[in-house]
């Protein structure tokens, strides 16, 4: 029964995908592409990874949908030359081989599979978390999540230079011009300090229970992003000190507490014995800050010229 | 344990590599521009001391040096790891990347002639791309290093836009789409090697790797990502307009550098990764596609009106040669040594060169203001350090004596001839004369006497020096013995046996 | 390197004194004194020639790099002949220019030639000789194109783009032989001595002899010598066609095997050169312009002297490379002083024309071969292996023709001297010394050298048999003259480079292949064929590998 | 069929529809969105790869997981840089006296004879 109800996920998946790639209008493009990150959130939880599941809505599908959907009256501006319909056809026939190759390579995945949950059950105790992702992320592997961190900060910084220096004190645009609605001001006013604690609560739980910085963070950042919609609270300018230090936090506390693993625990990023889950959750405080802010800043965009 | 002696071990020196460019970065965010550039370069230079003190461990003790990140052990944890080629590389980078900071330099003690201050954003930029290089030379782990690359793709590609001409920007978006596209490539074949072998740690799988055909579909999956982002024929659609578009400064570390990290990868990969039954029946293939490259983009190179065009065609193909020493280097044969050394050395004699050249061309643009090669006749009057500096640089795309290039061809002939393989040695030869012919076409015009009084803004000669220095390194290079090298081979082939986490 | 003798000692100067004074001329305080930097540079190597003993060799730099200096007889006998031409041409050159704006530029070429043309003489391992080869040929380019005119222009286009597809064909060669030896930077003598034993001899030998034929000027690879030699300022045509030129004859008597008969391509070379050696003159007669004349009269020398490599070759005599180089030697003293003529006569007032004029002829009569004069003795001198036969007979022949082409070049030379405009008492003394010197040096210096290089008593000359066999060749060439200038003759001048007009369809397939490649490229850059082809490229990667782990004859 | 097997080929499906969309989108929003499809498609693979990898009392293998986060974190970077650049290269098109991008498109692409990659110095 349950395997149906999959079917039709997986159908729903495909059929919103391929909506996706059809073109046509930008704005339906993005929309479907957001459904299809929703559904891909049931499937995520379908997969018993919920970690992931909330990673996905809160940032595959919601910011990443923000951001594409003021892509999405600009897009006809970028457009190129137009492709025969031989090559649709050839583009057809390669995607479905492409597809056939790895539906084999998936059917013939080694069975057992092979697994690294052993060991992090064993490595688990160690780091006093009780969420294996959470471990995996900021303990195990907590070079590839500094590095995602540093990540987002350059992604920021590229999408700053491409403003001149001399805007770099300033604002980024608002993300809708229009007055603020009535219904959209009541709205914010009720659903920021809610989204606000969801965040806070995501980013805490984490770990135990899933949830963690990227997804608390996400959250926060929506929120944020909400109440600069909603005209209650202005574009922040980037110059500021204060919004700097946010941004800077996250990687480079984590880089911090690297560093401090040296001299206190005999190894870059690990953890001195007897204080792990403390310092992991100082870390992830400071992570969820410089997300949060960060995600937000991502989505508004380049700074545009007015002084905030 | 105490900290500080961690710290000064060659294992630790590894992070350090990774992790001392991101400290220019809070420093540009927080402090005024002109400190921040000057803090920036100061990091460069300690990077240098950095990968020159892990080169110097690495040769000293013949063993690959090792550290495991929080000291978890792969395949839980990730494992960084500087063999031979590996120091070999970080030296190389952190060569090339200081002398494009001290070329991107304010000039001490006035405003700099010329062109305008580059912005923090291009220091920021030039440091993440040096910390992302660092990483993807080290690590061990394939999706540290796809997370490696994705940082080196975002530092690189905003580097092609900062003037923030409809040109560049249109450059720049499409250097990173493409790029993405061969990323997720890259990313589809790590998920896959996961699904068998249930580790990422290149060491572990190559130890389990056998030719299955999931296996078999990963390794070419990564190996197309990884061709994408190298911009081998015929892929090299974006590597033109990018790397002729952006700054001097830019242009130079992405042609140089940038460029050199997928290449790297594609060695590792296919030396090192898989089986050496797939290699040789795969090197043919990768050599026929560098011998395109070599041979159509050179032919492209001849028929661009601007320099730096011509310069971003020649990178284009001199990536060729790296490509054409797949069969020789993967052929279990003495020789394959030699045309493995040959190959790095001659990844090492372009990158200097190229700098060189393609600051050169920078210098030469902002004197003239302009870069069409018709209109250069007689520049080499007006800046002659700068011309000396793209001709030694394209001295050694010719593989003339007594430049880099003329070793790394020497060895890469040799091999070629050895192993019978004739159709690479007719290949590196063709290479050369249309290197020659390209490279000549603008010396020659240089040297002529100007058809009319040339106008010429004033550069900065401190700039000149610096294009001059590093196209003397290229030559240096010149004067490597013609012998398989020892050092690019400590550590090979990779094991994590005798390392301590 | 401790312990370097007074000769190593010599040695090195003989290349570095050159390179550090072009070094040193990046100053412009150095580069305006021309005049120390043009006549100090060449005094080192003439000292070596003179002072080292040969068979002297010393390892600049130890294994691997194996960078070896070596004085041998045809070495020491081309490197004195070339700092004598070097040094009277220096000089000669410094009058020359004095009021040339960009004389510094062409002093640093200059020294940078003259350093190449040293090297290439000295040098005795492959890598270095290569480094050597390319100095002097890449400098040489300086040198032919100071006026930068666009005949010179064009000169210099043909004559880069020659010597750049030289350097790749020498490459090939060279990596090829030093495969026979363990080494990885050989001494030629060494990997030479492999060449008789390696699987790729053949493929070797056409390398190398096209590659150095092409700087001997050997047809049909000789068209950029009339452009280069003729557009050059009179000092610098001086050492193109006098010295440059041999460092393709150094390089064949270095490369091709001594001692080892091969019969194939001796007679190959040997016709190529002996109708290099007719051609050049047929070529020439048709010239209008001394300094052309004496081009082509170097393509037809170094026929003759291919010719008699090409003998060596054949019949294995391991004397014929020492012969070569003297008789290189000659031609090298005389045809320097013969372009310098060129300036001289241009500069001379009229009335006083007649002497330069003598001189001139005394130069072509000597390097036809006329007894009593230098010439003959290096004429003499190959005689003895190219023998009396067909090949013998042709020679001589050559000789007849070369004179024949003289003539013409006195009488070009007359024009010249008519049409000047010179005024004042005379030719400066700057011009007039060096010139007066070279020349006397070069019909008399190979007297004093004959015995030492050829072991042949110079009596030996004097006998009426060699006297006849001397004479009847420049006189039948005097008289076919005399008939053919009695009145100004009608030939229709070939444009120098005469074969290259064949390139063109050459030139328009580049056009068109480059073309084509721009198409591609145009192509390959769209997104669509290039996202395309990205997949398609993993696909078929993915179907190479697995047509090797799985094949077919094992599938189930 | 199970679960993971189900969703595995359904991630194979998404990759081959995202490569699809990349080689076929017109505008630069296209392949922005085809990326990410492909992107979600090879974590739903490797999403299959750790629910197979269950065991030692976890319902699927957290290694895998943590390696998704990830990957959605970089491919968002990843989407925001390329929006950016989008509404920059369309704010240039848009300008008066700039290029239409039909024109820009085509100098991309080329006609006949000797047209030059790039654009103006």
């Amino acid at each position: 029964m349950s395997l149906l109800l999959d079917a039709i996920l997986a159908l729903l998946v495909l059929a919103a995908a391929v909506r996706v790639a059809a073109g046509g209008d930008g704005f339906a493009r993005v929309v479907a592409f957001m459904g299809v990150g929703l559904l891909l959130g049931l499937i995520w939880v379908r997969l018993a990874a919920v970690d992931v599941a909330l990673t996905e809505v809160a940032v595959g599908s919601g910011i990443t949908g923000l951001v594409l959907l003021q892509a999405a009256a600009d897009a006809p501006l970028t457009r190129e030359r137009e492709v025969g319909l031989l090559y649709h056809l050839c583009a057809g026939m390669v995607g479905l081989v492409v597809f056939a190759a790895l539906a084999v390579v998936v059917l013939l995945l080694p069975d057992p599979a092979p697994s690294l949950a052993p060991d992090v059950v064993r490595a688990l105790p160690a780091t006093d978390l009780g969420n294996p992702v959470t471990g995996v992320l900021l303990v195990f592997r907590a070079l590839d999540t500094l590095l995602e961190t540093m990540v987002l900060l350059v992604a920021l910084i590229g999408v700053w230079s491409l403003s001149p220096d001399r805007h770099w004190r300033r604002a980024p645009a608002p993300l809708w011009p229009a007055p603020p609605s009535g219904a959209l001001d009541f709205l914010a006013r009720v659903l920021v300090p809610i989204g606000a604690l969801v965040g806070i609560y995501m980013f805490w739980a984490g770990a135990d229970v899933p949830g963690g910085a990227f997804q608390g963070g996400a959250v926060l950042a929506a929120m944020a992003l909400m109440a600069m919609m909603a005209g209650l609270s202005p574009v922040p300018a980037i110059g500021g000190a204060g919004l700097r230090l946010a941004v800077l936090a996250g990687p480079f506390a984590f880089l911090g507490v690297g560093i401090a693993g040296w001299f206190l625990a005999g190894a870059f990023l690990d953890y001195p014995e007897g204080f792990e889950k403390t310092v992991i959750i100082a870390v992830e405080v400071a992570i969820t800050v410089s997300i949060a802010v960060t995600l937000a800043l991502l989505v508004l965009g380049p700074p545009m010229g007015r002084k905030a | 344990m105490s900290g500080a002696v961690l710290f000064a071990s060659a294992d630790a020196l590894l992070v350090v590599a990774v992790i001392l460019p991101l400290f220019a970065v809070p420093v540009l965010f927080l402090a005024p521009s002109r400190i921040a550039e000057r803090a920036t370069v100061v990091v460069l230079g300690l990077s240098l001391l950095v990968a020159l003190a892990i080169a110097g461990g690495v040769g000293r003790s013949g063993a690959a040096a090792a550290s495991f990140i929080g000291g978890w052990r792969p395949p839980l944890g990730v494992g960084l790891r500087a063999d031979g080629f590996s120091a070999f590389m970080l030296v190389m980078t952190a060569a090339v990347l200081l002398a494009t900071g001290l070329f991107a330099m304010t000039t001490p003690g006035r405003s700099r002639a010329g062109g305008e201050r580059m912005p923090p954003a291009f220091w920021m930029l030039l440091a993440s791309v040096f910390s992302a290089l660092n990483l993807v030379f080290l690590a061990e782990d394939l999706f540290t290093l796809y997370v490696a690359l994705e940082l080196l793709t975002f530092a690189a590609v905003p580097l092609v836009c900062l003037e923030g001409k409809l040109a560049q920007v249109e450059a720049a978006l499409r250097y990173l789409l493409f790029a993405l596209f061969g990323s997720l490539l890259y990313l589809l074949g790590v998920v896959v090697i996961y699904g068998l072998y249930g580790t990422l740690d290149i060491i572990l799988v190559a130890r389990e790797a056998t030719a299955s055909p999931g296996f078999v579909l990963a390794l070419a999956l990564m190996t197309a990502g990884m061709m994408a982002k190298a911009a081998l024929f015929p892929l090299h659609l974006w590597l033109p307009p990018a790397h002729s578009g952006a700054p001097p400064a830019a242009s130079a570390l992405l042609s140089a550098v940038v460029i050199k990290a997928p290449i790297f990868l594609l060695v590792r990969f296919w030396l090192d990764l898989a089986p050496s039954t797939l290699a040789v029946a795969v090197a043919p293939m990768l050599a026929g596609l560098g011998a395109a490259a070599i041979v159509v983009c050179s032919l492209v190179a001849l028929a661009q009106p601007r320099l730096k065009l011509l310069i971003a065609y020649s990178t284009a193909a001199q990536i060729g040669y790296l490509f054409l020493m797949f069969p020789l280097a993967a052929a279990s044969s003495p020789w394959s040594a030699l045309a493995w050394t040959g190959g790095a050395l001659h990844l090492a004699s372009h990158a200097f060169s190229k700098a060189a050249m393609f600051m050169a061309a920078g210098l030469i643009a902002e004197a003239l203001g302009h870069d069409r090669i018709a209109g250069l006749s007689g520049v080499g009057r007006v800046v002659p350090v700068s011309l000396f500096a793209f001709g030694l640089g394209g001295l050694s795309l010719m593989g003339l004596p007594p430049a880099g290039g003329f070793v790394a061809k020497v060895m890469l002939l040799s091999a070629a001839v050895h192993l019978g393989a004739w159709w690479i040695a007719a290949v590196i030869l063709l290479g050369g004369l249309l290197a020659g012919g390209y490279v000549l076409k603008v010396v020659v015009l240089a040297l002529q006497r100007p058809a009319e009084p040339l106008v010429a803004q004033p550069v900065a000669h401190w700039r000149e020096w610096v294009a001059l220095a590093l196209a003397l390194v290229a030559v240096g290079f010149g004067f490597v013995p013609l012998e398989p090298s020892h050092f690019l081979f400590i550590g090979r082939p990779a094991s994590w046996a005798g390392m301590v986490p | 390197m401790a312990g370097l003798s007074a000769s190593d000692l010599m040695l090195l100067a003989a290349v570095l004194v050159p390179l550090v004074l072009a070094l040193a001329a990046i100053k412009p305080f150095v580069r305006r004194r021309v005049d120390v930097l043009l006549l100090v540079a060449p005094l080192p190597g003439l000292l070596a020639a003179v002072a080292v003993p040969l068979g002297q060799s010393v390892l600049v730099v130890p294994s691997p790099f194996r960078l070896t200096f070596a004085l041998d007889l045809p070495g020491a006998v081309l490197l004195g002949g070339a700092a004598l031409l070097w040094l009277a041409a220096g000089a000669y050159a410094v009058c020359y220019l004095r009021s040339d704006p960009a004389r510094g530029a062409f002093s640093v070429w200059w020294l940078l030639t003259l350093a190449g043309s040293f090297a290439v003489f000295l040098v005795a391992d492959v890598a270095s000789f290569y480094l050597a080869y390319a100095l002097v040929s890449f400098s040489a380019f300086g040198l032919a194109t100071h006026d930068d005119t666009v005949a010179a222009r064009r000169a210099g286009r043909v004559y880069l783009a020659l010597t750049v597809f030289g350097e790749a064909l020498l490459i090939a060669a060279f990596v090829m032989l030093a495969a026979s030896v363990t080494e990885p930077n050989p001494l030629i003598r060494d990997a030479v001595a492999g060449l008789p034993a390696s699987p790729w001899r053949g493929a070797i030998l056409a390398l190398l002899l096209v590659g150095f034929g092409m700087k001997m000027g050997l047809f049909p690879l000789h068209v950029w010598m009339p452009l280069a030699h003729a557009v050059a300022p009179v000092p610098g045509s001086a050492v193109l066609s006098g010295i440059v030129v041999k460092a393709g004859l150094i390089g064949l008597i270095r490369f091709l095997p001594a001692g080892t008969p091969w019969f194939d391509w001796g007679a190959g070379l040997l016709a190529a050169g002996l109708f290099t050696a007719f051609y050049g003159v047929a070529i020439g007669l048709t010239q209008r312009h001394p300094k052309r004349v004496l081009a082509y009269s170097t393509v037809s020398q170094m026929g003759v002297v291919a010719a008699v490599l090409g003998v060596g070759l054949k019949t294995g005599d391991a004397t014929v490379p020492v012969l070569a180089a003297f008789y290189g030697f000659n031609h090298m003293l005389l045809k320097g002083a013969m372009f310098l003529t060129v300036g001289v006569a241009a500069a001379c007032p009229r009335r006083r024309l007649v002497p330069v004029l003598v001189v001139a002829a005394v130069l072509g009569l000597s390097l036809a071969g006329l007894p009593f004069t230098g010439g003959a003795l290096a004429k003499f001198a190959v005689k003895e292996p190219v023998g009396d036969g067909l090949a013998g007979l042709l020679l001589a022949l050559s000789a007849v023709g070369t004179t024949v082409l003289m003539a013409r070049y006195v009488l070009l030379l007359a024009d010249v001297g008519a049409g000047a405009t010179a005024t004042g008492g005379s030719v400066a003394p700057g011009l007039r010394v060096p010139w007066a010197v070279l020349s006397a040096a070069a019909v008399g210096l190979p007297f004093a050298l004959f015995t030492a290089v050829t072991g042949t008593s110079l009596a030996l000359l004097f006998s009426l048999d060699t006297l006849i066999k001397g004479l009847w060749p420049v006189a039948l060439g005097l008289g076919v003259a005399a008939l053919i200038y009695q009145k100004p003759p009608k030939f229709v001048e070939v444009p120098a480079g005469d074969i290259l007009v064949a390139a063109a369809p050459l030139a328009r397939l580049y056009q068109h292949v480059r073309d084509g490649a721009v198409l591609l490229d145009t192509l390959l850059r769209r997104w669509s064929t290039a996202a395309l082809a990205l997949v398609l490229l993993a696909l078929v990667l993915g179907y190479v590998m697995a047509g090797v782990a799985f094949p077919p004859h094992s599938a189930p | 069929m199970s679960a993971p097997v189900l969703f595995g080929l359904l991630g194979a499906a998404l990759s081959a529809v995202g490569v699809y969309g990349l080689m076929v989108g017109r505008d630069a929003l296209a392949r922005i969105l085809a990326f990410n499809l492909l992107g979600g498609g090879v974590f739903l693979v490797f999403g299959a790869v750790a629910r197979r990898g269950a065991g030692a009392g976890f319902a699927a293998d957290p290694v895998p997981q943590a390696l998704v986060i990830t990957g959605i974190v970089v491919a968002f970077s990843a989407t925001a840089l390329a929006v950016a650049l989008l509404k920059r290269l369309a704010a240039l098109r848009a300008r008066p006296g700039a290029a239409p991008a039909k024109v820009a498109g085509a100098q991309a692409e080329g006609t006949k004879g000797r047209v030059q990659p790039g654009g103006d110095a």
